[in-house]
């Protein structure tokens, strides 16, 4: 790439280069190791279970891994800035209870909850960042503060306002049919029913990458992660950065929320406790530096592939359920130590 | 008010007066003025530990001084971010380079003053321009890179120090500000660099510039200010000092001297290092008689 | 010496299991989806009584679960492209999950409901439901409290914001006659959950009864009660190996029991009977598998077939 | 205490130094600022919860914080060395499920058992720093894979073994009295009956704390946490360290899960879920830092001391229970803005 | 076998064999040979970039060589970690220092080889002796700390890299390793740097000296090895070059010489940085004529 500069000096190899093959090239882009690991679990499960060959299957676990992967991609910009957000999991049940809860209150159409529900998260990210960078507390710890507080939150406001731990059915409040167009929404294509999640992330994805490479914001999401001091010092507005990287992840968190409302109907103010790590997990796996300045929105996808595979996998290879996580858990392994030997082989070819 | 040809006082691009800053119970420099005149390059000179960077960053926006004031074209300001330095054209090279490791070099030549073109609506960076820029830029200072895609954290420590000058020589536009710039430098990329600060001069910008070299300083200053234990021990323009009385003061000439005497008085090898050393000193241009102060 | 002269599996006698003939229809597959939490052991029972009847039935068991109802949706959903031959779900959840149980039965998928979803099963338009009404199990707990002459309950509930926990002590809160209060621990944690429970004794010294969701919940709180020295009295929602003893030693008052053997052996073998012989259990109302009540009467009837592990 | 120096030059004070309170330098300790958080929660509770007030409810109190505490003293070292243990929760019940079932299917006596399950676990600890050593993939997910693997191993083998989720009862087992001595007795002390793993407690933070500032191998942990490539380059054993990092974290698991066999004679194959992440919030809260290299064993105690107080003492002071974890985010994140604040502010004037 | 007075060969302390090093596709260092032998120094002189830390680092044990052999007293050696060579009595300055920010500077000075007491069955630091050795090694190089006790990363580059140096000093028993040691220094510290190289030197160390200062390098080395780009341009001892020659093939004098034509060639700015450069040409020692190989 750096071949295009357009000098008058003859295009001679630098003596200082090594040969290096378009393969070894390729295989050493943050996410590739991912990727390597993702084919091979899909192979194994492809050889292991039948019902995994179907394309009905492939559509499901894709529509598993979409809901674990639209939150992932904001957590994996937000790594790569730095910093962590453990409320992400519950902060998706606190946007489907407060649109769910606040159409059916208020007796509103369900694209005014929708709009409530999205301001309120935004408020949220905003919050979980300005505490962070005013306070200069690990993100760990502040949004370990809000992942209580919004547990807390989400099961007490639930109980105050509907008397019960879930919400009410909304699927008849006006609007909830176009919204469920838009958020929860499925399709045919050659006999296999598609979930518009799948478009979503995939769309999310694309934004995100285009973001991280091509804008002058990606450019400061990579540097504040990499050196927040060394940013400052050459003129990155940090805290800016900061706060609305967790605003996108507060956004994202809504946009799953509001699909589960609008897939389910109900919320249950119990639900999301413990994806927070999941998607933190997909974007590791999927090759984003848990301390920041390294990684791809892609790999987190492909972090959330796998794990959906996996997850799914089993139970279509019809595996004994009592060593269910024994099996995840050395699927996981597995695809790590691959995805490492993989970059290491690459780099050191390279 | 009428035909005075005198020139209006110039206001100097920056001034600082009475400047303390500390760290906690660490008081790093106290009382310090400076000012830094377009066209004019001070140099800032001193032992370790003298708090030469600590003055610099507060220049560049780092740190806020404690007490004494910071005017900018001789407005007061205090400024919350080097961002707003950087706004007002200081550019810095920090002693700690402030580059970004896993980022690329180019990126980070670039990193808060990316250049972007215009798609439709949307402004996507101009990756192009930006890799060659880097590249030529680098070529000028004597590093020919392999390849700037490089994260910078895997580039020689000379080659580091390279893309942050040039990063600030290109984007400085009224003050440039450089910490001991050529500590990592190879003789070619040195005398670059003096070439850039020349060049700096007499394009009008004020030259803010810290070595340990007096070979460096001398040539290029036209004020000197001199720092001992976070004190100013001297301040001079420089048809007020000479060279040797300016290599003198930095080398803390009598103690040095003092040094080689006691050497002289040891064993072996302590007369071989009192002989280097007195070719040190010889070098440094300190006679053995005490030297007189300014 | 290194072996021990008491105790251990030497002690152990070779309880039997239930065990039957095999029937002669052909090989079928059957799912089991359930919400339950693995290595928790209601739901193991529950397991043990659907392999009993696979066993017996000829059929090939999948059983998989998840509590989160999104995920549980989405495994039904991997049971209908596997193309079993029946599906046996938990609804915990019914909004979320009966669209897809729509899917299957529109796929030709027979499907029973167990456990949870006792109001809405029909309306999903499965064959049958075999559980216990969650209500009517606390309602029987307050109504037992309420004779003992207790006049403080308190429900611990051991994870927040599941609508089967909060129905049973709704239930309890319903008929009790005395005071109620609740109270949430942490169900993965056994002396976090003994301290907490231990800490709400101390808090309101009028409790004198308490009542746990889950019968390894019930041995924390005897270990609670008697270390903080209350008088408090103690009952029970489902049933395990360690549980008779308990009620043997009046340590625990009662077990209210919905007998997931049951569940799990109704389950798959009303699907085989469907597959087999186009039956239908329950006529479309629910098939109550509880609430049962174990106490000092019938503990020692009971008592044995727990020790086995399948009650 | 540089001042030590027994220079001939007079003691005169450096001009450069400020001046700087007794006081101002006693709150700059990393632990202290935890311990003020400790000590306005527990005045908080004293205040609003009348049986907070008792000794034997701080008595209930210290025996919850030690359950915790005693893992996080060793998460605290691991912290400090730069590294995660996320198996850690589970690995707890893995130890007890090995003990209890050794000593029950080969009717040996209970110590043999116990013993047995502490060679699984330093080879369970083992095998996790190996891991992280040997293939530089980072800890968390590493230890990532080993929490999923054994929560599935713990569940499938005690189906293998016992046939039920549970084990077996083994109080009737020789060796179980004295065992139940060591790990799970408890005495009265003035009428407060004391847990036995307070004791232990005291004593593993107290050898930690030794062993962290008054040893070379503690030396080693604060530099192979700070930078590990520079503790290389001068020397230190860093895989040596870091393996026995996670084999102490192993250790103290193992204890722990002897603790809960022994008050509790059976063990469910299902417990310890999350608690990792209990051992990880007491590290951070009691000031260890996340990035490594710097915390003490003491602030980990305190972080352990913090959040066993905030669970108990919102139900001593009988809040609504519905809102517990808002109140226990509320708490742990005034704690730790208290923290900073004390520290932010000792600095400033130290 | 009877009576030959001449003194047997001599096997050097240190010696590499055609090594090379690459760090992925990234050709850093090809065919380097050397040789250090006990009571001399070896200068390694080079551009930014040329490969001289790389090639302290294979010495050091922090790297190997992708190909070449490496010897120690005449044992091939392959070093797992600079451990294995620091036992050996090899002890390294390297350029970014090695430091932990966090720690004290004590514990910094003595990290992995601390110092420990017996305490009854168990060893315990000696931190009352540290403290004391550390104040003391490094107010010998002229750096007074005001606490031992401050976190290494609050001090300023030059006294970190004093205490870099000063621990390299303090535990080196065969040879010790400078990477450009006098790049952050004052001109005392870097006249202390020296005379400790002599004072290694007369112990009969073997000392490797990189730095970018023929200043430095010429009074000291005794040996000259020159990089370019990764490989090896010119290998001296001392009575094969002077010192001018040395300058000038450190400079690129002919390149050098170049750039100041061009420079005068330019308009005034440009005549003017040609000024500053022709006297630190000058000052090298480069005549104008391109100068004679060795
Ligand atoms: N980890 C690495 N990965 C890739 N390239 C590297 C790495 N380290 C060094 N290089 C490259 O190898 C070359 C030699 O680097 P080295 O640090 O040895 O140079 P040097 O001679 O010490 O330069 P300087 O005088 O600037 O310190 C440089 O061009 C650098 O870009
Ligand atoms: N963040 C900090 N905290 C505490 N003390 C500091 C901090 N930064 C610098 N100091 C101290 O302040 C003094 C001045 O440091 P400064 O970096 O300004 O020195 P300098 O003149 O640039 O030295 P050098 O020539 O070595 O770069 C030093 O003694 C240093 O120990
Ligand atoms: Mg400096
Ligand atoms: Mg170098």
């Amino acid at each position: 790439m750096s071949q295009t500069v357009a000098t008058p000096a003859p295009p001679a190899r630098d003596e200082r280069l090594g040969r290096r093959s378009a393969l070894a090239r390729l295989l050493a882009r943050p996410e590739m190791g991912a990727l390597v690991g993702a084919i091979v679990i899909y192979i194994v499960f492809f050889i292991v279970a039948a019902p995994f060959r179907e394309a009905t299957s492939l559509s499901t676990v894709l529509y598993q891994s979409s809901t674990y992967g639209i939150v992932a991609v904001a957590v994996a910009l937000l790594m790569i800035g730095g910093e962590f957000d453990l409320s992400a999991g519950v902060a998706v049940t606190s946007s489907a209870l407060v649109a769910s809860m606040f159409s059916y209150q208020f007796t509103a159409n369900m694209w005014v909850g929708v709009v409530v529900s999205l301001v309120v998260a935004l408020a949220i990210g905003f919050v979980n960042g300005y505490l962070v960078v005013k306070t200069a507390i690990p993100s760990f710890l502040v949004t370990l503060g809000t992942f209580f507080m919004l547990r807390g939150l989400n099961l007490a406001m639930t109980k105050q306002v509907t008397g019960n731990v879930a919400t009410n059915d909304v699927s008849n409040i006006d609007g909830f049919g176009s919204a469920q167009n838009v958020f929860a929404s499925q399709f045919t294509v050659g006999g296999v029913s598609i979930r518009i999640t799948l478009l979503w992330w995939i769309l999310f994805v694309a934004v995100a990458t285009w973001v991280l490479l091509r804008t002058r914001v990606g450019n400061w999401i990579y540097a504040v992660g990499g050196s927040a001091p060394s940013s400052r010092a050459v003129g990155v507005p940090v805290n800016r950065v900061k706060i609305g990287l967790f605003m996108a992840v507060s956004f994202l968190c809504w946009f799953t929320g509001m699909h589960t409302l609008f897939a389910f109907n109900t919320v249950q103010s119990g639900l999301g406790v413990g994806n927070e790590f999941i998607y933190i997990v997909a974007a590791v796996v999927g090759g984003c530096l848990l301390t920041g300045g390294y990684g791809s929105a892609i790999g987190a996808a492909i972090g959330a592939f796998i794990f959906g595979m996996a997850q799914l996998g089993i139970v279509y290879a019809g595996w004994n359920p009592d060593w269910f996580y024994f099996f995840l858990g050395a699927l996981l392994l597995g695809a790590i130590l691959l995805n490492t030997y993989i970059r290491r082989r690459a780099e050191a070819s390279r | 008010m009428t035909t005075t040809t005198e020139a209006p006082a110039k206001t100097p691009l920056v001034r600082l007066t009475a400047c303390d800053k500390s760290y906690g119970n660490i008081i790093a420099l106290g009382g310090i003025s400076l000012e830094v005149d377009a066209g004019e390059v001070t140099c800032v000179l001193g032992d370790n530990g003298a708090g030469k960077s600590t003055l610099i960053k507060i220049i560049a926006g780092l740190h806020k001084p404690s007490h004494g004031s910071y005017e900018v074209d001789g407005v007061p300001v205090t400024f919350d971010s080097p961002r707003e330095a950087l706004e007002r054209g200081i550019a810095t090279v920090y002693q700690d380079l402030a580059v970004v490791p896993l980022m690329p070099v180019w990126r980070n030549f670039f990193l808060g003053n990316e250049v972007r073109k215009r798609l439709g609506p949307v402004r996507r960076l101009d990756i192009d321009f930006m890799r060659k820029t880097t590249k030529k830029e680098l070529l000028d200072m004597g590093i020919d890179l392999r390849d700037v895609d490089q994260p910078i954290g895997t580039l020689s420590g000379g080659e580091r120090q390279c893309v942050a000058i040039s990063r600030a020589v290109y984007f400085g536009a009224k003050v440039l500000i450089l910490d001991e710039p050529t500590a990592a430098l190879g003789v070619k990329q040195s005398g670059v660099v003096l070439k850039y600060i020349v060049q700096a001069r007499e394009r009008g910008l004020g030259v803010i510039f810290i070595t340990h070299n007096p070979h460096h300083a001398y040539p290029v200053g036209d004020r000197f200010l001199l720092l001992k234990r976070g004190k100013a021990i001297g301040y001079y323009s420089k048809d007020e000092i000479t060279r040797d009385e300016l290599t003198a003061q930095m080398a803390g000439g009598a103690e040095l001297d003092e040094l080689h005497h006691e050497l002289q008085r040891g064993g072996k090898a302590a007369a071989e290092a009192a002989h280097v050393l007195e070719e040190e000193v010889q070098e440094l241009g300190i006679t053995h008689e005490p030297t007189a102060g300014s | 010496g290194g072996c021990s002269e008491s105790g251990g599996k030497q002690a152990e006698e070779g309880a039997a299991g239930v065990g039957a003939g095999k029937a002669s229809t052909a090989r079928i597959t059957i799912a089991m989806v359930t919400h339950g939490a693995p290595g928790d052991t209601f739901w193991d029972i529950i397991q043990k009584g659907a392999k009993a009847a696979a066993e017996k039935d000829n059929v090939d068991l999948k059983y998989s679960s998840d509590p989160s109802s999104g995920n549980q949706a989405n495994l039904i959903q991997s049971a209908i492209d596997s193309k079993v031959d029946g599906i046996a779900v938990t609804m915990p959840d019914p909004p979320a999950l009966i669209p897809v149980i729509k899917k299957a039965i529109a796929a030709g998928i027979p499907v029973v409901a167990i456990n949870a979803g006792i109001t809405s099963f029909a309306e999903s338009g499965v064959l049958s439901y075999f559980g216990s009404d969650e209500s009517l199990a606390g309602e029987a707990g307050g109504t037992r409290a309420s004779e003992g002459g207790y006049k403080h309950v308190l429900c611990v509930i051991q994870f927040q914001g599941q609508v089967q926990l909060e129905d049973r002590c709704n239930g309890v809160k319903k008929t009790f006659t005395g005071k109620w209060t609740k109270i949430y621990v942490n169900g993965a944690d056994r002396p976090s959950e003994q301290s907490t429970i231990a800490a709400k004794l101390k808090q309101d010294p009028s409790i004198d009864f308490i009542i746990t969701l889950g019968a390894p919940d019930a041995l924390a709180a005897i270990n609670a009660i008697k270390d903080s020295g209350s008088k408090a009295k103690l009952g029970t929602f489902d049933f395990n190996p360690q549980i008779p003893p308990k009620i043997q030693s009046g340590e625990l008052q009662f077990a209210i029991d919905q007998q997931p053997y049951l569940q799990g052996y109704e389950a798959v073998d009303s699907l085989w009977l469907y597959k087999a012989n186009g039956n239908i259990l329950g006529g479309g109302k629910p098939t109550l598998t509880g609430p049962f009540l174990v106490d000092k009467q019938n503990v020692d009837f009971v008592g044995k077939f727990a020790a086995a592990g399948t009650r």
